[in-house]
């Protein structure tokens, strides 16, 4: 199998040069007949816009697809003009009824042949975006990406040559280096999930039991929104997820920053008051890596013990993320939010780099659902209900905290940077 | 359904009758059911997190024999549906009950087949092997079954009916869905018996 | 479709009652007898090592009974062919479908 | 045929009105004496008569129309605005899981079944289909069905894995409330209807076709339903096996879809597609076939390329078998699986290609009378067109990667089962209501139904193309404003503008039910043939006598009714009237067939469904009361069997003379 060349660039195949044509004359239609695609592909639409590539692999595919609606939007014009032309030509004016013709089979072939011919053009260069989209052979990072109800675990592998000597667990916000082809390897831990960054590339099922692929790769730093697209249950809705991409130079601070020992609150803050709130409470299901009990032993969650999934999010470095609750909410507040998602890309990396402090916190948010998380995002979380589960819950339950936990807890989550 | 055809000279587009035209199309139907059980299957069969292995659990020779009963229900069927044709309604009935006699055999060596492999530590649950495996041999066997009831009903009923051949439609119909249940057997135990995982 | 249709005269039974006298008694014990015989060949598999000959070998037997069986048994040989083409509808399509389906599994690569 | 030929006393039959029948049951078959009321809500229960079965099909499915659409309805008012709050998220998942089951299969296929019920053994001029009692069981079954699938509603909640139901989120730790047990048993019920159904319409159409009418003098609504009718007998069992994975893993702990066993959720989405495709040309051929009779009607010209329409409707049946996995470009299966079906898809864009163009032809060149029908008509071909194109858009595989999930698959599926299915039912409703009821519905309502429905179906799933490809999920019981976006293709804008679609949409199809209640309090009878019609359907009174026809015609046209009316003048090959409907209708009662037996009523089919919700809900609740429904079906097969096929003389009042007696069905 060729899997060589990417389409429509640089090669001058015939087809590729009829299809570039097309493609032409079908901008052209768009334009002249008001165009919806021309307000489409520019401006500022919704962040999932499927027609703004941001990356290569999400370009192959929009540069395949944008003569298909092209010609399909071409063919659409012509048959509605042709209708509408019979309708007014051929109305009832009290002309005889007809000579009962029962068709003429040489138009009836050339109509069916010049369809099928379009297609078998679009096929070829179908067939090969596919074997390109699904190449393997030229990855540079390779990350682990795990669905379970509801959000998305990213697992960094050892990768020497990037700077990652352990492996790095994270959530919500998939990080990775721009202009880099990163190869996600996806599962999941319960239902099938879905994991579609449309700037980046298409979307890729996330299945229990089998290993997907998803090439991505961003050309520029920048914030990429993304959503689980396979219904997965109660909040498939609020299963959303961030693909951010950082220089290279920001990224190897990112994965430094990742790796950083853990470093305690002070004594007598509220923030260590936090981290035994935390201890007592959290670390059931939540990992946070070189987190110690009292006693000097390392506090090691068990959330197979507790969550049907068997994983809970690791918090180690919170706050250098800026979403939480598999990222329905952001832990930035709209404001600081704004700066960085509308940052240029060249100041992207500071502004993602510098994480949330106290002033940007979005402490509503992060209040609420640390008052009663199943209030906020739809869970399987009411003990009385979970039986088939032997009890165990699929998301955070409600924990029953008071407000001065909540207080000491967010002063301590905020440390963890 | 069991349906009598009494209809004699009754003109159809096709010159063929309705019931055995139906009778077609639903075995044409069958296959496409017991394909999806058999492919479950074939998906499934070396799948065993718990338990017992085919290999450890099937009885080659004890499948054989009752493979082979099965086999030789056919024809004695098929004589059933021979002397039907020649308004023989005792031979019909003979012919009937043992054909009945012989499927009667096979569901028992099912039956018994069943209830070892349960003691061997097979379960429905045990597995996607014991799974998928009761689900496709079991609903076989409901269709074997079936195919015995319809039978014995129809000796019943024959044995009531005044005219010599009058139920040979019946017996034809009953012996296609014989025939098929036959050879849906066939498909089975080579492919889930004698083919190793 | 390839039914030819016919109309008046003929008749549910007419046209068929000369198909299906198409094998005697002794003709139906021949092909069980054959069958047997293949089924004894099958089960031989078991004990005796064919080699790579033995899944073709396998299928092959499990092909030519059944369709001994649906050829002599279920009288399609013999009867209208509108009954062939309803049936082997059904089952290419099965098998066309379900190897399809099980050949996505195994083409599943990565 | 199923017709029993018996003396019938007296020899002429009245013309429009046939006299009801008198019977009286000589004895008992099985454990019940024969119904022999042929009048009043009994001879509507025990009937074996298609038109009955089929305007009982017609109402059930009508019925889930309502109650699917409110469903719709409930949908966009919650995503109407950021964070809907008129469904919570359980509720939600709920409501688009049944209202997608409900469309497909308990409005849908129900109404085709209904139309080829009535008009199949019409149009090919039979006087009932190859086996009555089954079509019976048939219907029971599907009423069945659709109960028990609603039932979870009001039993701790209905289905909510999408009626995808993939698996494991359809398992029981995933979806533990009853609700998907109800639906794979209630599905499980109404495939029955499907299945039997089909084969009774095939033989129907293969076996019992008036003299003369070859396979391809046959109307096109027929093919059609014939193709429907094998895709049914093929697809139906794929689904049942699927189900009865699903029912063994839920109810008895079978491990079919439990990964931690091995298994490989893609088997579901393997058996489920592989029905699930032929099941979308399920839905939208009956609309072809209909709107293909009601074209050449009001063109006043033969379909365009006849032979060309019926060989690409077995021909997207036959490729429609090879497609199935285009539903599953997301799901992993490897870029070879991928590639394979990507190509498969586009080649099925050819025949239905061929379908649109045939319908402008047939047009061009016509004398074209805008009714209600032939709007609708239009409409699907319009619809479709779009619906069609943008299905060609996500046959490009990678392509489909971006589209797949959102709403630019709802905007692209609503555009062919909207656009396409549904318009076509609703011509077939204008143009056959005469038929079926001897009375025309009003057409100053209908064309404000006809104008209301086309609006606000483009206002509803017009601005969905822009959601999806805008990156808006399905699925998703609220959208944040976080993801809206800004500028003219923001999801704030678009989604209130289908929202308040919808609600015109609702307006124009209550403007439907009015029109029916109007047309009902009506004195006005229809005309013979109101729409100058061309097939054997219109060859017979409005509506048709129970036996359908007072002789068998025999066939010499394709379109036979229309060449009976016209003869083309030699020297201009314009059509003029030779005969008039009446005339024609006339000439057949002259020559009445003497001997004309219809099959009697019968409880079994009745029975015999009625087991099988209680079957369901012993697997459901508790296994005795299964074995209870089960005994009730054994009881019913056992008397529906030993009731002969042919009902002997003894079973009819002898001394009746008034009308055309009854004889027994086959089935």
């Amino acid at each position: 199998m060729n899997h060589r060349g990417s389409f429509g660039r640089r090669d001058t195949t015939p087809f590729s040069v009829v299809m570039v044509k097309v493609r032409r004359l079908g901008q052209r239609v768009l334009v002249a007949t008001g165009a919806v695609a021309v307000l489409g592909s520019c401006a500022t639409n919704a962040p999932q816009d499927t027609w703004q590539p941001k990356g290569p692999n999400a370009k192959m595919i929009d540069d395949l697809q944008q003569p298909v609606f092209a010609v399909a939007g071409i063919i659409g014009i012509i048959v509605s003009v042709v209708i509408t032309y019979a309708m007014w030509r051929y109305r009832d004016r009290g002309q005889p009824i007809p000579e009962q013709t029962h068709g003429k089979p040489a138009l009836e072939i050339t109509l069916t042949v010049i369809p099928a011919l379009i297609l078998a053009v679009v096929g070829v260069f179908t067939f090969r975006v596919i074997f390109d989209l699904a190449r393997t052979d030229d990855t540079e990072l390779v990350i682990n990406v795990t669905g379970q109800q509801w959000w998305w675990e990213y697992d960094y592998p050892v990768q020497n040559e990037w700077g990652i000597t352990q492996p790095i667990i994270s959530s919500g916000q998939l990080v990775m280096p721009a202009g880099t082809k990163v190869l996600l390897r996806e599962t999941s831990r319960d239902v099938i999930h879905s994991y579609w960054i449309p700037a980046l590339n298409g979307k890729r099922d996330a299945v229990p039991g089998r290993i997907h692929t998803l090439r991505l790769e961003a050309d520029e730093p920048g914030i990429y929104a993304g959503q689980c697209t396979e219904f997965c249950g109660l909040s498939h809705a609020n299963m959303r997820m961030e693909a951010v991409a950082l220089s290279k130079e920001d990224f190897a601070k990112w994965i430094a920053n990742q790796q950083a020992a853990y470093r305690a609150p002070a004594e007598g803050t509220l923030a260590k008051e936090g981290e035994s709130v935390f201890l007592n409470q959290c670390v059931r299901c939540h990992q946070v890596d070189g987190l110690k009990r009292p006693d000097g032993t390392l506090a090691i969650a068990a959330p197979d013990e507790n969550v049907w999934s068997g994983a809970a999010p690791n918090l180690t470095k919170l706050m250098t993320r800026n979403t939480f609750a598999g990222a329905m909410f952001d832990l930035l507040r709209d404001a600081c939010r704004d700066d960085v998602w509308k940052a240029k890309s060249a100041e992207f990396g500071a502004k993602y780099l510098a994480g949330v402090d106290e002033t940007c916190l979005n402490v509503n948010d992060l209040r609420a659902w640390l008052r009663n998380a199943p209030e906020v995002k739809p869970m399987y979380a009411n003990p009385a209900l979970l039986a088939d589960t032997n009890g165990k819950y699929r998301g955070m339950p409600n924990l029953g905290l008071s407000e001065s936990d909540i207080d000491k807890l967010v002063a301590y989550l905020l440390t963890l940077k | 359904m069991a349906e009598s055809a009494t209809h004699d000279a009754h003109v159809t587009s096709t010159g063929l009758s309705n019931v055995k035209l139906g009778m077609w199309l639903f075995l044409g139907s069958e296959c496409l059911l017991f394909g999806g059980l058999i492919s479950t299957y074939m998906l499934y069969r070396g799948r065993v997190s718990n338990g017992p292995t085919p290999e450890q659990i099937y009885d080659i020779p004890f499948t054989s024999v009752s493979s082979f009963v099965l086999l030789m229900s056919s024809l004695t069927m098929v004589l059933a549906v021979s002397a039907a044709h020649n308004k023989d309604d005792r031979g019909t009935n003979l012919w009937l009950s043992v054909t009945a006699l012989l499927g009667a055999t096979f569901v028992g060596g099912q039956v018994y087949e069943f209830t070892a492999f349960y003691n061997e530590g097979l379960g429905f649950t045990t597995s996607l092997f014991g799974s998928s495996f009761y689900t496709l041999t079991g609903f076989h066997g409901v269709h074997v079954t079936v195919g015995i009831i319809m039978l014995m009903a129809l000796v019943a009923i024959n044995k009531r009916s005044k005219v010599p051949g009058s139920k040979s439609e019946t017996v034809e119909m009953i012996g296609l869905y014989w025939h098929f249940v036959d050879i849906v057997w066939i498909i089975i135990f080579t492919l889930v018996y004698l083919i190793p995982v | 479709m390839t039914t030819e249709t016919t109309h008046d005269g003929a008749t549910a039974h007419g046209g068929e009652h000369s198909a299906e006298h198409g094998m005697s008694t002794r003709g139906y014990i021949n092909i069980a007898l054959i069958l047997a015989a293949i089924t004894a060949l099958e089960v031989s598999t078991y004990y005796v090592d064919f080699g790579p000959l033995f899944l073709p070998a396998l299928l092959i037997m499990m092909v030519v009974k059944f369709f001994m069986v649906v050829s002599y048994f279920m009288h399609l040989k013999f009867d209208n062919k509108l009954f062939s083409w309803l049936f082997y509808a059904g089952l290419f399509l099965a098998v066309g479908v379900y190897v399809a389906a099980l050949g996505t599994f195994h083409f599943f690569i990565r | 045929m199923a017709i029993i030929e018996r003396p019938a006393p007296g020899s002429t039959v009245p013309a429009l009105t046939p006299a009801p029948p008198a019977i009286t049951p000589a004895r008992t078959y099985g454990a019940l004496r024969r119904p022999v009321a042929t009048t009043g809500w009994k001879s509507w229960l025990f009937t074996v008569d298609h038109k009955k079965l089929g305007l009982m099909y017609g109402a059930t499915a009508l019925f889930f129309f309502i109650v699917g659409g409110l469903e719709a309805v409930l949908i966009r008012l919650q995503l109407a605005a950021p964070g809907g709050k008129v469904l919570n998220a359980d509720l939600y998942n709920q409501m688009f899981t049944m209202h997608a089951t409900t469309m497909v299969f308990l409005f849908v296929m129900p109404m085709a079944a209904g139309f080829a019920n009535y008009f199949v053994p019409l149009q090919i001029g039979a006087r009932d289909v190859a086996f009555p009692r089954i079509n019976a069981f048939g219907f029971w079954c599907l009423l069945a069905g659709g109960i028990v699938v609603n039932l979870a509603w009001f039993l701790g909640g209905a289905a909510d894995g999408g009626w995808f139901m993939y698996a494991p989120n359809s398992g029981p730790v995933f979806s533990p409330s009853h609700g998907v047990d109800f639906w794979t048993l209630g599905l499980q019920i109404a495939g029955i209807a499907s299945l039997t159904g089909a084969i009774n319409l095939i033989v129907t159409v293969l076996n019992m076709r008036a003299p003369g009418m070859t396979l391809m003098k046959m109307p096109i609504f027929t093919w059609m339903i014939t193709v429907v009718q094998f895709l049914l007998l093929f697809a139906i069992p794929v689904i049942t096996v699927a189900l009865f994975l699903l029912t063994f893993q839920r109810s008895f702990g079978a491990q079919f879809f439990d990964v931690a066993a091995g298994a490989d959720p893609l088997l579901w989405q393997h058996l489920f597609w592989i029905f699930g495709h032929p099941e979308v040309y399920v839905l939208i051929l009956p609309s072809f076939g209909i709107i293909s009779e009601v074209l050449p009607v009001f063109s006043r010209k033969p379909l365009f390329g006849y032979p060309f329409v019926v060989f690409s409707g077995a021909a997207i049946g036959f490729v429609g078998w090879g497609v199935w996995a285009h539903h599953m470009f997301a799901s992993g299966l490897g870029p070879v699986s991928v590639a394979v079906f990507s190509l498969a898809t586009m080649a099925i864009a050819v025949p239905t290609g061929v379908k649109i163009i045939n319908w402008t032809l047939t047009m061009w060149g016509g004398k074209l009378v805008f009714t209600t029908a032939m709007k609708f008509a239009i409409g699907l071909v319009v619809l479709f067109t779009i619906g069609g194109l943008s299905g060609v858009t996500h046959s490009v595989a990678p392509s489909d990667t971006q589209q797949t999930d959102t709403y630019y698959i709802v905007a692209h599926f609503h555009y062919v089962l909207f656009g396409g299915a549904i318009f076509g039912i609703f011509s077939g409703f204008y143009y056959w209501w005469p038929k079926m009821f001897g009375k025309m519905l009003n057409e100053r309502l209908g064309s404000w139904n006809f104008w209301l429905m086309v609006i606000g179906m483009n206002m509803t799933f017009g601005p969905m193309h822009i959601l999806g490809l805008q990156g808006q999920p399905r699925r998703m019981y609220q959208w944040t404003e976080a993801r809206a976006g800004e500028g003219f293709f923001n999801l704030a804008f678009w989604n209130l503008i289908a929202s308040v679609g919808s609600l015109i949409l609702t307006v124009g199809i209550g403007l439907f039910l009015i029109n029916i209640v109007v047309t009902a309090r009506s004195k006005v009878r229809a005309p013979l043939d109101p729409w100058n019609a061309r097939s054997l359907e219109w060859m017979t009174s409005n509506p048709p006598k129970e036996h359908n026809f007072d002789s068998i015609p025999h066939v010499h046209h394709l379109d036979e009714f229309f060449h009976r009316k016209y003869e083309e003048d030699p020297t201009t090959h314009t059509m003029r009237e030779v005969a008039t409907a009446e005339e024609v209708l006339a000439e057949l009662e002259r020559n009445a067939d003497k001997h004309i037996h219809m099959p009697s009523p019968s409880y079994w089919p009745l029975v015999l469904a009625s087991g099988m919700p209680v079957v369901a809900l012993g697997i459901i609740y508790s296994i005795p009361v299964a074995i209870v429904g089960g005994l009730i079906m054994l009881y019913a097969l056992y008397g529906w069997a030993l009731e002969p096929a042919t009902a002997p003389e003894s079973d009819f009042d002898s001394t009746s003379n008034n009308g055309h007696a009854v004889g027994a069905s086959h089935g």
